[in-house]
């Protein structure tokens, strides 16, 4: 390591694994009522980023202020070629209302890579995704670098409404098998997913299996993969402070054998073992 | 380059930029690099293992942070094999942050980490989670002293003894510190508070309430460190609400020796490196070389009032 | 639309919104209409003739302001003779605010302006500017209850007390004034702060140190609202960083039967009026009838803990 | 005062003389090194502004947070016909930085119109302006409103640099008599002014005086207007909270005969007569 001072926060950071990045926003749209797409210029560093990781998010000054903590977003996309990463998000709250109010052209302070993405083995024929909501937006990266590995891609999107369904076109560009449930039809429900769950992998196996989004799908698929004999991950979410193992404040029981033990989403997390999580 | 250096009793450090306990791990080094700090500071330890306090543990505020973590804690054997070399692998000081419920247990984990290779021992005697409502040893001078002393006798090495805003009257709390031996004094911790969550009718923090933190406090922080400074001796360790280097020499000039840095690392991993930057750069634009120089400089001042009406009747 | 109506000692109010003593005057009228505000409440007024601290006496910080305005004043006959009728020409009950450096002038000055025409009167026990350091009447639950009994004595009318966030247990303090026959206590004052230009290296507010307040404060004032709420059995009015209906709505579910806004005003004039829409806003919303029904519906909670590890091993 | 509650707080406050306006930004460009002029849509309430009096403008975010604290700004113009209002100021410190921020679109809250402004007689012939640095920006508006009651302008400008001076055309648009001074040649000096002075009322004889911007400059004119009898008024600046005559921290002493007395800027000023300002 240098002693010489950095001449800026930034640049003090750069050299390092987890950095603070000023990307300028390219695009900040609304993908349907209840989720924007935003898109940045980023720096090298922040490309390195794999799916399952995630950037912690300055927001700026929203209409009550400015929001003090920031704000985790799982990367959506990463395209190292254009030098730009993504996030889909939902606005929900102080944080993301602030976020939805970036142009193109502002700068937002993005923190990251950070923490534990997903596990992939090359070896593995064909993975199964089932994501609920805004957990699309996590496990889509994950389907895209299973896919340019050659590693088949079946997933299934859960949504409340059919309007709501999100990254099917890009999942189908990547030949991903798609299937979506929602609310409406009642196609979502556990017994009915559990059934559409079991048809999918009889027409074709799976090796692993990975969620997020939803505390039911999760209890749904840790019987499932037990009773296949399967593996699997989940990406789960817990308020964060410092987003850097720092702080304690993200912390989630697993199950260990017999014993509960606590982990932090942020560092140990936010991929775990599927059947460790506790939903 | 400015002369950062500070000295805190038998203590030199290469700059008065340090992290707050509890905001800090080794892991920083992912995004900084910790040999440039002027010492390290890790998470309060405990006698007991435990698990912390129920969840959501923090809440956010106007421009500062309520926690509740409520020292999650492997115990100090953990710490003395697992934490302390970790820490040890960087060149700053390292200070092992401690705390009990009880005097003996306190001076006993002293001892115990002490010897397992800490540089100076700071005494958490403020965290006002541990207690109901905030109690806790650092509200009473009587207490810190009973407390301090028995720190003294275990431990040979420097012993920092961190304040909580929460006493009625810090100042003679830290007197109280000072008398029965602590070599500094970190004001300080954070400073109980709370937030309701309206839709559902209960507390944000899921202990009801916890200590609030960052820039909202920073005026009632430093107004207690500058009474410290005022009335003691030994340094007095400024902590509360820094986020740049305008803060960090706010606190300096009030007559802090040094400063801690927390929730500003939250906001900015890289908050410390960017102080200890424009540290430098402030003080070479004004021609100062060494930081010592500016330290307690501020203009005494004895709330000067204008004359009451009459008075001025004739100018 | 809602029944914001509450009641305080004998005195029913038309909302619970009001504005806090020194942050208005009727030239708020201006902006305002003062007819809608639950009452209205005057600047601190003394027995002497006094110009108020030296300049600057206010600073800007993260999300609050110092001030040290130091209780300008043109003695009890102006107030009596000019204040007074100015105040009345509106229709909310007028809390005149008083303060004095004795009980006996305090006692007096009671009677002055019950005799001229306060409908409440609300003893400023607690303003941190007059004493070096902070000290008043407010630090001391002794002292307290001793003014609260001269002040109980010298009024038949409403009195409330309102207390420091300064003091070392406010609870302790706002039961010396409930035992003493206050009808209500308003919590709270100003906290006790200090800022530093850093350049001139001489503290911000020409009287070196002032009183914090705006939104920074509120999770500080909120958690002592509510433990004074919990203890006590005469209403409390919370005061301390109030912005918005939701500010407002915390510290009525905490327990407090009105509420103050102070430095709102300065950065919206209309905040009051805002805050009394929203609030009806938000309890239409929920279908709630009268905003009584919300007052201490905070869910209780015992600082619960996660078990200690060694529990957890089984589950 | 009608009972119904205000549907929002600009409604709530509109009705009053005082109002707290959502102002659209039109432009905020750079006039020279240290000066901008900001244009603001502006409701018909802020259009009644007099020379003098100001609004109390809330900062968007700037680079350290929001700025607590509005900031008072004389209003520079007034366009009634555009509806219209525009401020001149200059980038000092973190509030002001903040103000430079803003971009057309932008929403800006600006309180006001706030306290008390010039007197102008419609019986006077002509008046003499003295003002320094952004101090002339508060003297503009009197000139414009001054010479449309067909009094005539006489205007001394004192600049640090030649290159900062403004509002000459705008005072020369409307017929008004201009004469620059500056530090570069001495011309601003205090002698120099005062011989200048005395030459130009000994060519246009003036009825009155106003001035800002300068405690030198006031002293001048103290000794300036009691030599020759007149009168004159002086615009103040003191740091303000409420900017509404309620809290106290924008006092400044007076010479009221033989007392000394505070009063507020705020609400008795900023434009006080020129013989009881202390500078
Ligand atoms: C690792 C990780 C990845 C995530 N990825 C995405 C994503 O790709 N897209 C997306 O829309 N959302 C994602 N989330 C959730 C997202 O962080 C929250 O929706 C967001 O923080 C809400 O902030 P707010 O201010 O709008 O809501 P508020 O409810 O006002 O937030 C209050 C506080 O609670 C926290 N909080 C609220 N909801 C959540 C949550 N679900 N998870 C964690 N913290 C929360 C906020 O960060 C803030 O500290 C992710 C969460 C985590 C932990
Ligand atoms: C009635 C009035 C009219 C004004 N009109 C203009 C104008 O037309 N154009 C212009 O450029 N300036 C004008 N000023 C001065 C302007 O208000 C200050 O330059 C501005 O407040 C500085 O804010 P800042 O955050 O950039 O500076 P900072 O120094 O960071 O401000 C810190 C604090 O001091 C206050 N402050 C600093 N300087 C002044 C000052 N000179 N007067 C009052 N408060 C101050 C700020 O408002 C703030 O509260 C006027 C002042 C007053 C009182
Ligand atoms: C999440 C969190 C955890 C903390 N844990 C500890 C701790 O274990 N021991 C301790 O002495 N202080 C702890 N503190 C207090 C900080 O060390 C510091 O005193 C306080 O946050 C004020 O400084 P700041 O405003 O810079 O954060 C903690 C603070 C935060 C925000
Ligand atoms: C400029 C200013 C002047 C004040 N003057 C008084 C006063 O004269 N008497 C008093 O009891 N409180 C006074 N206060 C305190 C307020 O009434 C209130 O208790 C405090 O500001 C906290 O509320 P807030 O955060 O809503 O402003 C003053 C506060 C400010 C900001
Ligand atoms: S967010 Fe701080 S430890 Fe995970
Ligand atoms: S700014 Fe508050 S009285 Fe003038």
């Amino acid at each position: 390591m240098s002693d010489e001072p950095a001449s800026t926060l930034l640049a003090g950071v750069a050299e390092h694994r987890v950095g603070e990045h000023l990307c300028k926003v390219l695009a900040n749209a609304a993908v349907n009522a209840d989720y924007r797409h935003l898109r940045l210029a980023a720096p090298p560093a922040a490309l390195t980023a794999r799916p399952g990781q995630f950037f912690h998010l300055l927001c700026p000054a929203g209409a009550s202020g400015t929001p003090f903590l920031r704000r985790p977003m799982s990367v959506y996309e990463v395209n190292a070629a254009a030098g730009e990463i993504a996030f889909l998000y939902k606005v929900h709250g102080e944080g993301t209302r602030a976020l939805a109010t970036l142009r193109p052209g502002d700068v937002l302070d993005a923190a990251g890579p950070l923490g534990r993405g997903f596990t992939i083995d090359p070896a593995w024929h064909r993975i199964l995704l089932v994501g609920r909501g805004v957990g699309l937006a996590t496990l889509a990266p994950l389907a895209v670098v299973a896919a340019a590995q050659g590693i088949g891609v079946t997933a299934l999107l859960s949504v409340r409404r059919p309007d709501l369904v999100m990254s099917v076109a890009l999942l189908e560009a990547i030949g991903a098998e798609v299937h979506v449930v929602h609310d409406a039809d009642g196609s979502s429900e556990v017994r009915a997913v559990e059934r559409r769950l079991e048809q999918m992998i009889a027409a074709a196996p799976v090796d692993a299996v990975f969620t997020c989004g939803s505390a039911r799908l999760l209890t749904l698929l840790q019987r499932f993969v037990a009773a296949h004999g399967l593996i699997g991950e989940v990406a789960l979410e817990q308020q964060m402070a410092c987003g850097l193992s720092m702080c304690f404040c993200c912390v989630r029981p697993f199950r260990v054998g017999d014993l509960v033990e606590h982990r932090r989403v942020c560092w140990e997390g936010p991929v775990f073992d599927l059947m460790e999580a506790m939903p | 380059m400015t002369d950062l250096s500070v000295t805190i009793g038998s203590l030199r450090l290469a700059n008065p930029v340090m992290p707050a306990s509890g905001t800090f791990s080794e892991a920083l080094a992912d995004a900084i690099d910790l040999d440039r700090l002027g010492a390290l500071v890790a998470k309060t330890v405990m006698p007991e293992i435990r698990q912390g306090n129920a969840l959501p543990r923090v809440a956010e505020t106007p421009m500062g942070m309520l926690n509740s973590i409520g020292i999650p804690c492997k115990g100090p054997e953990a710490f003395i094999r697992d934490a302390i070399p970790a820490f040890k692998r960087f060149h700053p000081p390292f200070v092992a942050s401690i705390s009990a419920g009880t005097v003996t247990a306190f001076a006993h984990l002293a001892r115990q980490v002490g010897e397992g290779g800490a540089d100076v021992v700071e005494a958490n005697i403020s965290c006002p989670n541990l207690e109901a409502d905030g109690h806790a040893f650092a509200v009473s001078a009587a207490a810190t002293a009973h407390v301090t002393k028995a720190l003294r006798a275990a431990t040979d090495g420097p012993l920092w003894v961190k304040l909580s805003p929460n006493a009625p009257n810090i100042a003679e709390v830290a007197l109280a510190a000072e008398a029965e031996g602590a070599d500094a004094v970190v004001v300080a911790n954070t400073i109980l508070g709370m937030a309701i969550d309206i839709d559902h009718r209960r507390a944000k923090l899921g202990a009801g309430m916890g200590g609030l933190s960052g820039p909202a406090i920073k005026p009632i922080v430093l107004r207690m460190a500058y009474q410290c400074a005022r009335a003691l001796r030994i340094p007095v360790i400024g902590c509360g609400g820094i986020a740049s280097a305008e803060d960090a020499l706010e606190f300096l000039i009030a007559g802090c020796r040094a400063v801690q840095v927390g929730t500003a690392t939250f906001r900015h991993p890289g908050a410390m490196i960017h102080i200890l930057d424009d540290l430098d750069t402030w003080c070479r634009a004004r021609g100062i070389e060494r930081i010592d120089d500016l330290i307690g400089t501020l203009e005494p001042f004895e709330a000067p009032r204008l004359p009451p009406g009459e008075d001025l009747a004739a100018e």
